[in-house]
């Protein structure tokens, strides 16, 4: 084992690439209902709430300050704490898009569309806690030892995921409200 | 041990293939104009299956005699010619057999499903219902009142949901317990459902068809002889779901149309 | 085929390295080694036993139900006291029956026919057999395991709320599963308790498939190429990745009908819904989206409780015909067909549904294509046995015992797979008999061809040979007795799912009820032959050596059990396909180990 | 519509009395009897003939057909079915200890109403040969939801809160009755002739009510005085449909 060669894949990178198949899958699979649900007559069309696209930003800024962080890992954790800081930033964002909904009188069962929004974005919040879980672990990880390139490139391969998948339920919900 | 194996396995295969070659249990006879090809269907699909099921019960019965307990036997035989021609031949096999089938399987099925009904098929709405169907006939002026699921009031009989007092054509609906059909006539029904999903199903007719909530589906046939035969449910829909049925009474034309005036008269 | 020891290993990989990234310390204390265990190995035993359970509770389950249908006017002593609402005075009411079905069928299939054959033996065998110290993510093995056991403590919870179990069956077609008390006892809190523990069910799962993936996809030791992995560890990948796809879609499906249960949104219920005179508050959902989102999970299902014993049976019966498996890369072909084709089929369950009658001729045909592949395996087993010196172990007659009930059921899926043959089939108990030969007892058979095969290796001692084939020939004719009949009664018309028979037409065929009734309490009685013989030989069976069936795979080169790092410390270095029986080996045996010295 | 409202609004109604009831004096010597008849003007529904071809177990217990029970109707436009009860001025005495019968026979539900005192025992027999769901659409009680094979015991049960409960059997649709939950012992329901009354009345003033399941509730102030009898009819609006 002398010439050692950087692996093809590690088994946390495979894994995360399977759990992007199935989150797919299961967003495949309500969008899909989304899209038998939709036929029907009381479909009610509404406005999204702007903030959302703020929100996009955030998440957008964040998935930039993770590829920083992971190209000066040598120079600190500071840009890391930074992209967890701007994940909770985009949970919150997401409630307050919830409160507005809300206030308008916009509820889960008022009409399949009210409902199909929360339940997106629940979803994708809740995997999105869990990206904040992986990387809260590499952060404590980091602070404590060195070698965590592997564990925190499954993160950020995961993260940059769940930014892409809201762009594209964005566009979705854009498109189908 | 194994040769006990092999004879039990011999044993169970023809027991259970006697069964069905004397049709010991079997369909009910066929009162229906599109049942013949279905039958037809059947029997095909039971022959080659029969066949399939006897072959290999047996040759695996017949490996299992003949190459159990062998200690001292020979170095182990191959299987002659490896897996590619097995292979192939099984693959040409089922393949010609699933074509025939397909080919045949889905004229027959389009006859029933995918053909329109005759343009002088008697109408008939059914509701279907926790836990009961209910037929519905037009009455003299040839139309359906319009039904109304808030109206609906099985106490007073309105399964339907009808509004006498604002729709003139819901007046001489006929609504019966019962599907009295007349014989040799095309049947068109419109199937719905008033809570959760049912299925109707008559086996004499050949026919079964889902109710689905929310939808309203058309299933057309013809009787070919008269008799009371049991129209039951095959869709779980709850607790009474075992004793959701109704009778089919095909009558000759004179019959129904006497039906038909005694149930106008009790409306 | 065996591989040339020549061919570059391509796929071979470097593990070392990987594995002592993972690397963790033999447990200590009684709740790591035992409970919260992160060694795959306790994991797939507790798999298997919570398995076991299930299965002890689904019987006994069914035995209710068959005594009921034998005489529904039957009072059982006792029953009234334990289930005051579901059985007054021990006579069970018609949704106690219903209840009783949909509680079998549900801890069937995922708690025991998902469980065992895949999550149980997989977990215990598949990373010894790759030559792996452990799962990749020992971690989510452990929820996996604990989060499956929640889910089954959330749907037995359902039989001690006041109103019941769920009555809407293992498929809960929506509205009946949607809306709530209305439509019947059970279908309130019991029915939110169903949807909730499988949608619990499906994140254990997907927990498990994604480690099996990643651990057979980079955990494999040097020389185990994927040409050399074994039968069964190919069908356990096949089957997690078959798995993450249908846990995928169920789980959103779940989370609809939860919402449409509690929340009032109306994903699956349509407007003007009349149920036990109430006006349903719901607009414009789609009963057969919910058809659709189930069975698109449910049929690939089927495959996932079968594949597994597909690949227990294509493992054990070379072992003891002692030659080589017949073709095994078209085994691994048509297994992974039948896995992608499982995908294509979902619509042959809602032929008589009310979609579009021309669906019905596409769903047909991808249906019997998949005989295709299925015709193939069953030949090559069948293949494998001629001219072999077959040793009827029990393991081995539960193979072949597989092969025959595959073959029953299989046939019958014929019928059911063409419309217009459906159209009279569906919905009789034809299906009933069919499902369960080919999905119930032939992946049964494969579990017990596995607790047989490997209960030497997971205990270190071996199962009484004379009690299994006692076991083994009255199960064998039990459910023939039990699941052919049921062919008879489909053809006859009769309804599945009825509690009682009241239409004439069915009243005529009591005596065949009756029958299998009779024939499935027998059978039932003999799987306590099974529970005796697990039980005593754990602790008094005689003492298993390394491999006592001189097998050639992995996990028979280390001790019996193995030790917590599965090899001792070092990591076995593979030169040899799994498939090597009746040459002559370097030992003078008739079988090649796969780690045996390379050049011959 | 009317369906749904008339047993809310009888409800209602009962749960002021029971709080006016509870201020009521002290016991005083019963005498007084009120009675009457429950008529209707206008044309009622018919009565439809029941199909109840499906449960041939119940189907052959009848010789003549079986006629829908919601709006029963006797010669001099009389009404069948009406419970009349005194809504306020009694005091509500103690719980009677007899319990209630209530049969399912022949498919039907006898007596069609069955009144009974909150608290008061109840009890269900299924008299058929087929198996029964009694499943009492109560709002302000608990809803409960229970099957009855031929041959179990009878099915208990007691209600807390006034109500007019809808009660239907989920395996035979046409079966529908009632329960009438009332805080009085004074009640009646009206014959086939639709006459009812009300005996034991100490002297004073009262209201009654007559309550039917189409029609709704009327109310009227009543005086009876010592020994005296009192009458007061109802006539219910009738329309066909």
């Amino acid at each position: 084992m002398s010439a050692r060669v950087e692996p093809v894949s590690t088994p946390a990178r495979t894994g995360v690439w399977v759990g992007i198949a199935a989150i797919t899958l299961m967003f495949a699979a309500f969008t899909g209902a989304m899209v038998v649900r939709r036929t029907e007559a009381d479909w009610l069309h509404f406005r999204l709430p702007p903030i959302l696209y703020v929100n996009t930003l955030v998440l957008l800024a964040s998935s930039a300050a993770l590829e920083r962080s992971r190209a000066r890992l040598e120079a600190g954790t500071q840009w890391l704490a930074f992209t967890l800081g701007l994940g909770l930033l985009f949970v919150l964002g997401q409630i307050l898009a919830w409160r507005n909904l809300a206030t308008q009188g916009l509820f889960l069962a008022t009409s399949p569309s009210s409902a199909f929004f929360y339940v997106f974005t629940a979803v994708h919040g809740t995997h999105l806690l869990g990206g904040i879980a992986a990387l809260a672990y590499v952060l404590g990880r980091a602070r404590r030892a060195h070698g965590f390139a592997g564990a925190l490139g499954a993160a950020a391969l995961y993260w940059h995921f769940l930014t892409a998948l809201w762009l594209g339920l964005l566009l979705l919900l854009t498109l189908q409200l | 041990m194994g040769k006990l194996f092999a004879v039990l396995l011999t044993i169970i295969t023809i027991v259970s293939a006697t069964i069905f070659i004397r049709h010991t249990w079997w369909m009910p006879p066929d009162i229906s104009m599109h049942g013949v090809r279905i039958d037809h269907q059947m029997a095909e699909t039971m022959t080659a299956s029969g066949i399939l099921f006897v072959l290999a019960q047996l040759v695996l019965a017949g490996f299992v005699w003949q190459y159990g307990d062998r200690k001292d036997a020979p170095a182990v035989k191959r299987f002659p010619g490896g897996a590619t021609p097995m292979v192939v031949f099984a693959s040409i096999l089922v393949g010609v057999e699933i074509l025939t089938l397909t080919l045949v399987g889905s004229k027959v099925w389009a006859g029933i499903y995918q053909s329109p009904p005759d343009s002088g098929s008697l109408h008939i709405d059914v509701q279907a219902e926790q836990f009961a169907f209910y037929f519905r006939y037009a009455g003299v002026d040839g139309a359906f009142g319009g039904t109304h699921p808030e109206m609906i009031d099985d106490a007073n009989g309105n399964f339907f949901g009808l509004d006498p007092a604002n729709d003139t054509t819901a007046r001489d609906d006929i609504v019966s317990g019962s599907l009295v059909i007349p014989v040799n006539q095309p049947i068109l029904l419109s199937m719905h459902a008033k809570d959760v999903g049912h299925a109707f199903y008559v086996p004499e007719l050949r026919i079964q068809q889902d109710f689905v909530p929310g939808l309203v589906i058309p299933l057309h046939f013809t009787a070919t002889h008269t008799g009371k035969y049991e129209l039951v449910c095959t869709q779980l829909c709850g607790l009474g779901h075992y004793n959701m049925k109704a009778y089919v009474e095909v009558m000759t034309p004179d019959q129904f149309a006497q039906w038909l005036k005694d149930q106008a008269a009790q409306q | 085929m065996p591989e040339s020891p020549h061919r570059p290993a391509t796929y071979a990989r470097e593990t070392a390295e990987k594995i002592t990234e993972i690397k963790h310390l033999p447990p200590q204390g009684f709740w790591r080694k035992y409970v919260f265990s992160l060694d795959h190995k306790v994991i797939g035993k507790q798999y298997l036993g919570l398995a076991l359970v299930a299965v002890c509770t689904g019987m006994f389950l069914s035995w209710l139900m068959r005594l009921h249908l034998a005489n529904p006017d039957l009072a059982i002593p006792g029953l009234g006291k334990l289930w005051p609402n579901g059985a007054p005075g021990g006579v069970m009411t018609p949704e106690f029956y219903l209840s009783l079905m949909t509680m079998h069928g549900t801890i069937m299939v995922f708690f025991v026919l998902t469980t065992a054959p895949f999550a149980g033996f997989g977990n215990f065998a598949l990373p010894i057999q790759i030559g792996a110290e452990d799962m990749a993510f020992p971690r989510f093995n452990m929820m996996s395991f604990w989060v499956t056991f929640l889910a089954f403590l959330v749907l037995v919870a359902a039989f001690f709320v006041p109103a019941g179990p769920p009555i809407s069956g293992w498929t809960a077609y929506a509205p009946l599963s949607a809306v709530g008390k209305d439509a019947g006892p059970g279908q309130g809190t019991g029915q939110l308790l169903w949807a909730i523990s499988i949608a619990i069910f499906c994140v254990g799962q997907l927990l498990g498939a994604l480690n099996f993936i990643a651990t057979t996809l980079d955990l494999r030791t040097k020389g185990m190429t994927l040409a050399r992995m074994p039968y069964s560890t190919w069908a356990w990948f096949i089957t997690a990745v078959i798995g993450l796809v249908a846990f995928s879609v169920l789980l959103p499906a779940c989370i609809l009908l939860i919402l449409d249960h509690v929340a009032g949104t109306s994903f699956f219920i349509p407007a003007g819904l009349v149920i036990s005179d109430t006006l349903q508050p719901h607009t414009g959902g789609s009963p057969l989206l919910w058809q659709h989102l189930f069975w698109f999970f449910g049929h690939p299902e089927v495959y996932i409780a079968i594949l597994p014993g597909f690949g227990i049976v294509s493992q054990i019966l070379p072992a003891f015909a002692r030659k080589p498996l017949l073709g095994p890369r078209v085994m691994i072909g048509c297994m992974i067909a039948i896995g992608f084709l499982s995908y294509m089929v979902w619509g042959h369950h809602m032929f008589l549904s009310g979609m579009n009658p021309f669906s019905a001729t596409l769903f047909s045909v991808p249906t019997l294509i998949i005989t295709i592949p299925a015709t193939i395996i069953t030949l090559l087993w069948i293949g494998t046995l001629y001219g072999g010196k077959l040793r009827f172990t029990t393991s081995m007659l539960f193979c072949i015992g597989f092969v025959s009930v595959f073959v029953s059921g299989g046939i019958s899926g014929f019928f059911l797979a063409q419309p217009s043959i459906d159209v009279y089939l569906h919905g009789t108990y034809f299906v009933v008999g069919h499902f369960h030969f080919v999905m119930g007892v032939a992946a049964m058979f494969g579990i017990f061809a596995g607790t047989y095969y490997w209960f030497p290796k997971m205990f270190g001692r071996m199962m009484n040979e004379t009690l299994g084939k006692w076991h083994f020939a009255l199960t064998f004719i039990g459910v023939y007795c039990i699941f052919m009949p049921m062919h008879y009664l489909g053809l006859h018309g009769d309804v599945r799912r009825y509690s009682a028979f009241t239409d004439e037409y069915m009243k005529g065929d009591m005596p065949l009820h009756r029958f299998i009734t009779i024939a499935a309490l027998f059978t039932g009685a003999v799987q306590l032959l099974f529970l005796y013989n697990l039980v005593r030989s754990r602790f008094r069976g005689a003492p298993a050596s390394e491999n006592p069936w001189q097998a050639t795979t992995l996990e028979w080169t280390t001790s019996s059990p193995p030790p917590f790092d599965n090899f001792g410390g070092h990591h076995p270095v593979v030169t040899h396909g799994p498939n090597e029986y009746g040459e002559q080996g370097p030992d003078g045996s008739d079988h090649i180990m796969q780690t045996a010295p390379a050049g011959r | 519509m009317n369906r749904f409202l008339t047993p809310t609004i009888g409800a209602l109604a009962l749960v002021g009395v029971a709080t006016a009831a509870s201020d009521a004096p002290a016991a005083r010597p019963a005498a007084g009897t009120i009675s009457g008849t429950v008529t209707y003007t206008g044309t009622p529904p018919k009565m439809r003939p029941i199909d109840m071809s499906k449960e041939p177990s119940c189907a052959s217990q009848h010789t003549t057909p079986v006629m829908t029970e919601n709006v029963v109707t006797g010669p001099g436009n009389s009404v069948q079915y009406a419970v009349v009860y005194i809504s306020a001025g009694d005091q509500p005495g103690p719980t009677p200890t007899e319990v209630v019968r209530y049969d399912q026979k022949g498919c039907q539900y006898v007596p069609h109403v069955a009144v009974m005192r909150t608290g008061q025992g109840l009890e269900i027999y299924n008299d058929d040969k087929t198996s029964h769901n009694i499943h009492p659409l109560a709002k302000v009680n608990a809803e409960w939801n229970k099957s009855q094979p031929p041959g179990t015991p009878p099915i208990h049960a007691s209600y807390d809160k006034p109500e007019f409960i809808a009660v239907k059997c989920n395996v035979h649709p046409w079966m529908h009755g009632y329960f009438a939950v009332l805080t009085t012992s004074h009640y009646a329901v009206s014959g086939n002739d639709g006459k009812f009354s009300l005996a034991g009345l100490p002297p004073g003033k009262y209201t009654i009510t007559a309550w039917h399941e189409r029609f709704g509730t009327q109310s009227a102030e009543v005086t009876v005085s010592d020994n005296g009898t009192a009458t007061q009819n109802f006539v219910f609006k009738a329309l066909p449909y």
